[in-house]
């Protein structure tokens, strides 16, 4: 019997092979890897599961995606860095567009909306975050804030870098990784609480061998930090350059970074439009001035509008692309490659549809949703929400300390009630005991906070 | 099309999507959840963004993305090193399962079963591709994959107590660029070997270059030539003799399926790029995922978590003393590593061994037939190829004056891609060819006859190709100093009304 | 793109996708399920397809769909009659539901309760729209839905025993062509009314065809002028004074939501297109859904089963006494339906009135608009317009010899659709447009600004128009008898090898 | 308040309308409803629920959906007249493609593509079927059918119509419906240990006011009708047309019925990539040969191929367009509108992908699977597979007479191992008694025949 082809492949045609091998001038197409030597050949056959057809596929895929419980089937107020919001259909259908999907890096000519969707981007969110440069997105938060730490360090030519201790765990483990071991990095203390940052502790920690200081605002624990004004004149005295970390859908009703003195705003694009996909939705921004010492530190591709020949016409290109390590290799500023431009396309989705009211609306929707979730929560016996005394986005902390029972366990039970609980903070930040980041956003319902309350008042008090 | 920017779409009082309301009983408890926000932090005006109906946004962005050319949409061979191959769409449908698509990635084990057996599995089947031991999927691109066995060798000399002693990297010229970046941001002096007169890698220049300082060897074998390395386990020996580690550049893997394998060649990592190898889309520059495979003696040493399995449940294990720590939030792409398990489940053994077959077939059918167009050429011509070419027009551009810039524009007018090559141009007017498995004889052979067309053209007629495109989807860029001078770069559209706009308006007053 | 006809795709050998495997057991208990076929039943041959590889098959036709302009891609508003509105993406992404498209419509009803509700929703919001009292989404398209209501015309005399002499239906010649086509197919003999000189149907002329053998009265209201029938109540009472049944055609009732209803008009029956007033896709021509309402009296008569509600379960009635039987297969276009009843979901009674308002004010908008632009018209001057207009270019037609023709195909280098008319060409030169809701102001001059650039054309250059196209996909068509003479029209690619490739052949030897 | 603009409308932006106002010469939108009179207009507010945002309506009409149960949930023997076959993924990307979904009647130029994917489905089918010509689809099967009758009518100016009585009784009413009160019906019977027609009773009411002879083939019930050549030498004697519905994914083995005399040939392309969509999935297809007195009869929409003024170039345009009803009203060949154009798209890449090999394989695999289910059934006391001994394609008729218990009760009980059983006949076809119209496809896996197997028989065995 002859040999099936494969859909995938169609030269496997053995008459077509042959033709194609007799303009090559071999006999065999094994032939043509005599460059590599017998030792180095893998000798017999790959162990791998049998190939199944299309159908097959679908239905052995679908049979374990069976296994998982998503957030649509239990109601979910995990949040923590991946965050479940509404996302307008519109985003899905440019998203999943095959040109989109399929394309890769081609020229300003062919590719002429792909370099206009991502300057879009850059332009929306500048709108957004109140900057005039944006690049095209990294890989996620944690690595955005990282760079913009060494671009702080590369401008300012220093090594010291004072990292917010309320900044997520994650990100810093990120962060470090990144730094190191060019950079070192020291924690400045958070009050307990508020949350918010020990200025005493900042001043004491700062000096003129200061690159940068990080912090979240919203803070990873959810509390907004309103020092950000006096932080950037202290900061300002010591030539320190501010970088604050932001959830940008919180922009709509939060003064963006830039307004209280940050030089370098960076976040995570998720919350505008990418479903969670069990974190790979995450892609990170950085955004800063117009000011050529800053743009000069990007690693990243930056688009850039120009004209052409024709009079009228709008171009793109590569801004300053010397300075990448695509020109330069290992001279270039770190490194660039393959990121998440395709959801830097679909936050540009999101941010055209939602327009100044949208954001506005959705960052209300979310403080109220979650205020309220807060004020119930405070009704239960033994539960404080929330620990931080200070005003919150999305994000709080729930005390469950005066329980006697774990958030581990609490978590368990409200399983049965179809229900994710919030993160426990029990390892992270073991200051604070037996407590849960809860998140609750615009597509809460009062029913969904209302079940979680119910279910928590049941655990409770069984 | 001839679409605006999307800002000069905006009309006020549009509206393109509503926000879910907040119910009533809510606002009459907890007020506006504006008013009690501390002054300072309150944002002051609404943000400058367009207001739009939602069919003119929709009618927008599909406009621009007819505008893409897209890998299913032409000859994708014209990219060599990042060629897509074909994606399949049986792949997208399932990724976009709300199985997956809603999971969050903090969920209880229990209930995200699924998706971490996927995770499992295809670690099993890249170890059986690869001859490594353990596989982590949180790096999301080739860079980052790179910087993270920079991590792990540093961490690895750390441990050892080598840290600062070892403090050299050593790649070679026509590896990926990335490598030697990725290397220098974890603190390493870079050390590039150039090749030999017949483009091979050079055994006698590593070995004056290695020393109780080399910390680790980064290469791609085959390079960006196409070039494949036979003496590759010579190489790694080497380096190994010296107390360095050897990891592996198989971004693009397309040629090696069940040929060889990291493991016999003596490297202790490698990575593969899923949107490379394994036909996961690159969807105009990620997410996308480097997958690095690792020796069981390197596993310690991987970001945490792995996936794992005990007692018939797979789980998240942290149990990684030497762990570098995090690269990346949570787990990493899970679309692409179900894309990626789901196009080795659809090929099987052979059809993964048939894979590299064809493309080293497509690509010395196209190697043979390039070489014969006037003015092409391909430098190192005895080291045989295997999946891709680094073809040279120094001939045609001596003779005619027409550049592999010009040939690029003009390749546009043909709706095709066509890449020229990375930094430095050690090649003279390079392009970078690479068929791969996907496309049939009669697609090469229109690409090819798009080559020898413009050929044909930079002889007989050079102005169609010096003043192309000709009927692409905009004209030659006017570059001057637009991209590379401050004052006139213009990264967002607020800056082009600051620096252009603004500035006409004042000129003509 | 230049795409080939896909048969010039092939390539023998190549596989474009494969069928799941029969289990080795059962091939071993049955054979191979050909052999035991009786031999004058098997296939001596296989078909003559084409074979292409996957990728191959897929570019063919996403560039094929590059070349069609979709409503999502343009000003949509020159298929006057036809117009689409917006089509919400969200209702696309609630129709890919595996919860709907892989529903048999056999199932238990315990197992489609959520499908039967939506169906049973949809009729009650239809109801309430229409003033009619029971809907049946059965018929899927309007000329289905006019058939089914001549269906129920006929049936209903012959309940009551005058099937044999009433044999006539009424109609209006600015009422679409389906209507007195459908009523043909019954067996009905036609009467056309034409309208009175300002463009008004005429109820004396009306008056002067009723008799005993009336059946029934089909017209829209407004007609394809755009000119709504103020009197429209007096031409019911007129027909039922016969005793005649009067039917609607609503297919298009953008002008009219929450403004006027059958009911108030003294209608028996009215449908609505789903995919023009309710904003479904028109999917290239189908499938589609006309929503067919009755009043009571005519319940029985509709074709089973009708979605009902009981016992707070929702369940298929199939006792209709009367029923004409069946129209369609199972239950109708599930996913229309659904989508139907997602748009109204998402605007609400205000919303719809504000559709309905809207529609009328863009035309009139563009009504004063396009009767400035140098030799457009709009005849029957003197009724007012509500969602859209039959204009004429008849003097421009007479001072430069541009007809309405070369304008559609000029109008294709805007990127825009553009509709002349129904046979028959009662207004000379005619164009129909129909802005409905969806478009913007800007969107609307856009349009406009098009037509007043090709009149402009048309009195100083007018070769540009006739012509066009410039610039689309194809040049001008060669229409010579290719289409209408039998010798030469190929409505298949075997026709055309046979006809043209052949003959060619056989010539040129 | 100032009223919400709705996303779908632009122009409900007060400052717009104001302007257009002004344009138009009127002070208020209501102005321009003059021409209707109070009495017809509307009074009060419909009644009908509020409006949902985006994200409320997903959720909603999620929540509505999830109370049905999908063939994916459980296993499904229904077929009858709509099928669960194998759809390859490429079909649905091109079917939703936005181009595509939204195209309407545009003309030859600007949407080409469409033109062309319609011709070229009509190609690809009638390489399937054998034929030269063949329609842009029409609504359904029975409508195709009733069509075709019609067409039939007109050709031979006959008024007499003869259909099988194995005709699918949904269709018989269809056509019957279509057909009156122009036509005249009569029925044919089958035998009924093999379902094949009774040829002498065929003889018996063949005359010179027949038109044609409407069957179909492989048969409503499944078997396959073997004296296609036979009959068709009978009709010809008397100037009678033979019209064949057939199921197209049975062509890959079985002869079309034009090897066998087939004058017409329709059918549903449902199988042929469409999914099942609860019926939304059908559409309807006529063939005959290229001679033009059936061409002229048609009254759908058939795209030809013709030239354009560029050498080389295709064109597409409508073929002998003054025969339909868009031109001739009601002197047109019955009607013409919006039918299952994107249907027949669908139908064409499937073709396409599947190739002639391709159609054989599925062809192959139904027939394997359809026996090895009845093998297996056979094997149950009490139960009967096949009830005809001929042989069937994808249905066939499970006889229950002896278990004692209605198909109706034994369905309810298969609910509960999930699985739908076939279609229950005992109304359709009373002569059966308790029968089963069971049908078994390409999809089906040998674990899924054995679990009908299995929970059949210890039903029955309860």
């Amino acid at each position: 019997m002859s040999q099936k082809i494969h859909p995938y492949i169609p030269n496997m045609v053995p008459e077509i092979q042959e033709e194609m091998l007799n303009e090559i001038g071999v006999q065999s197409v094994m032939e043509l890897y005599n460059c590599i030597p017998k030792e180095l050949q893998f000798q017999g056959n790959m162990d791998l599961p049998k190939p199944l057809t299309e159908y097959e596929l679908r239905r052995y895929i679908e049979a374990i995606l069976q296994k998982n419980i998503n957030t649509k089937e239990y109601v979910s107020f995990l949040g923590a860095g991946c965050w479940q919001h509404f996302i307008p259909a519109v985003c899905d259908e440019i998203n999943q567009r095959s040109e989109f999907l399929t394309a890769y890096a081609g020229e300003p000519y062919e590719d002429h909306g792909r370099f206009q969707a991502l300057f879009e981007y850059q332009s929306l969110l500048a709108e957004l975050v109140d900057m005039d440069v944006v690049n095209v997105p990294t890989f996620d938060w944690g690595q955005a804030a990282a760079t913009s730490i060494r671009m702080a360090a590369r401008i300012t030519k220093r090594k010291k870098v004072l990292l917010a201790k309320t900044v997520a765990p994650e990100r810093t483990k990120i962060i470090t990784n990144y730094g190191s071991p060019d950079l070192e990095f020291e924690f400045i203390d958070f009050q307990l609480e508020s949350g918010l940052m020990n200025l005493e502790d900042l001043i004491v920690k700062l000096s003129e061998d200061v690159a940068a200081l990080y912090f979240e605002n919203p803070s990873y624990l959810g509390f907004i930090e309103s020092q950000g004004e006096t932080i950037a004149k202290l900061l300002k005295e010591k030539g320190v350059l501010m970088i604050v970390g932001v959830d940008p859908i919180s922009l709509g009703i939060l003064a963006p970074p830039s307004h209280y003195g940050a030089d370098i705003v960076c976040g995570d694009l998720q919350p505008l439009g990418m479903h969670m996909n069990f974190s790979g939705g995450q892609a990170g921004f950085i955004t800063t001035r117009d000011e050529v010492e800053f743009v000069q530190e990007y690693p990243s591709r930056l688009f850039g509008i120009i004209p052409t020949i024709q009079k009228g016409e709008y171009g793109f290109g590569d801004v300053a692309y010397d300075r990448t390590s695509f020109a330069l290799r290992e001279k270039g500023k770190e490194s660039v490659g393959t990121q998440t431009a395709l959801w830097g396309i679909t936050a540009g989705v999101y941010l055209a549809l939602m327009g100044p009211d949208g954001m506005s609306d959705v960052g209300q929707a979310i403080r109220q949703n979650s205020q309220y979730a807060v004020k119930q929560l405070a009704n239960i016996k033994g539960i404080k929400g929330s620990r931080f005394r200070s005003p919150f986005f999305k994000e709080f902390i729930v005390d469950f300390n005066e329980t006697d029972m774990t958030v581990k366990d609490i978590n368990q039970k409200l399983l049965q009630y179809k229900i994710f609980g919030g993160k426990d903070l029990s390892i992270e930040f073991p200051e604070l005991g037996q407590c849960a980041l809860y998140c609750v956003t615009e597509i809460h319902t009062k029913e969904d906070i209302d079940r979680l309350i119910d279910s928590l008042t049941e655990i409770i008090q069984k | 099309w001839n679409e605006p920017i999307i800002f000069e779409l905006h009309q006020k009082g549009e509206k393109g999507v509503e926000v879910p309301p907040v119910d009533e009983e809510i606002t009459q408890l907890v007020g506006d959840g504006i008013s009690d926000l501390p002054l300072e932090m309150k944002r002051k005006s609404k943000a400058a963004l367009p207001e739009i109906g939602q069919a003119r946004v929709l009618r927008h962005y599909l406009r621009l993305s007819q505008e893409t050319l897209g890998s299913d949409f032409n000859v994708e061979i014209g990219q060599g090193t990042c060629t897509m191959k074909y994606i399949p769409k049986i792949n997208e449908f399932l990724v976009r399962d709300p199985k997956l698509t809603e999971l969050h990635p903090l969920q209880d084990e229990s209930t995200v079963q699924g998706i971490l057996e996927i995770f499992y599995k295809l670690d099993l089947c890249m170890r059986e591709i690869s001859g490594m031991d353990c596989f982590t999927f949180q790096p999301s691109g080739g860079t980052q994959a790179l910087y993270t066995m920079a991590s792990i060798v540093r961490k690895y000399h750390e441990v050892r107590g080598e840290g600062d002693q070892r403090d050299e990297i050593i790649t070679t010229i026509f590896s990926h660029p990335s490598q030697a970046a990725t290397a220098a941001v974890k603190g390493y002096k870079i050390i590039t070997l150039h090749p030999d007169e017949d483009g091979f890698p050079d055994i006698e220049k590593l070995k004056a270059v290695v020393s109780e300082r080399t910390a680790g060897f980064v290469v791609a074998n085959p390079e960006d030539t196409g070039i494949f390395n036979g003496k590759i386990n010579e190489f790694t020996k080497v380096v190994h003799d010296v107390g360095g580690l050897c990891y592996y550049d198989q971004a693009n893997a397309n040629g090696l399926l069940g040929i060889t394998r990291a493991k016999e060649a003596g490297f202790d990592m490698c990575f593969f790029n899923l949107h490379k190898t394994f036909a996961a889309p690159h969807m105009c520059g990620g997410p996308a995922t480097g997958a690095l495979g690792v020796i069981e003696d390197l596993k310690e040493f991987l970001p945490t978590a792995i996936v794992d399995y005990k007692d018939d449940k797979y789980y998240l294990n942290d149990e990684l003393p030497h762990s570098i720590g995090k690269i990346r939030a949570f787990h990493g792409v899970a679309q692409t590593v179900l894309r990626a398990y789901a196009w080795i489940r659809a090929l099987g053994a052979d059809g993964l061994k048939e894979v590299a077959k064809t493309a080293v077939l497509n690509n010395n059918y196209m190697y043979s037939k390039v070489r014969k167009i006037k003015g092409a050429s391909a430098p190192y011509i005895k080291g045989s190829r295997l999946e891709q070419v680094r073809y040279s027009w120094e001939g045609l551009t001596k003779d005619t004056g027409v550049t592999t810039e010009d040939i690029q524009r003009r390749m546009t007018d043909f709706g095709l891609h066509y890449w020229t090559s990375h930094h430095p141009y050690i090649v003279k007017q390079p392009f970078t060819l690479e068929p791969t498995e996907s496309y049939s004889k009669q697609d090469l052979d229109e690409y090819i006859s798009a080559l020898e067309q413009i050929s044909k053209e930079a002889y007989e007629n050079p102005m169609i190709v010096k003043e192309a495109p000709q009927q692409s989807t905009i004209h030659q860029l006017d570059e001057q100093d637009f991209l590379d001078h401050p004052e006139k770069w213009c990264i967002t559209w607020r800056a082009y009304q600051k620096k252009v706009i603004h500035k006409q308006k004042s000129m003509s007053k």
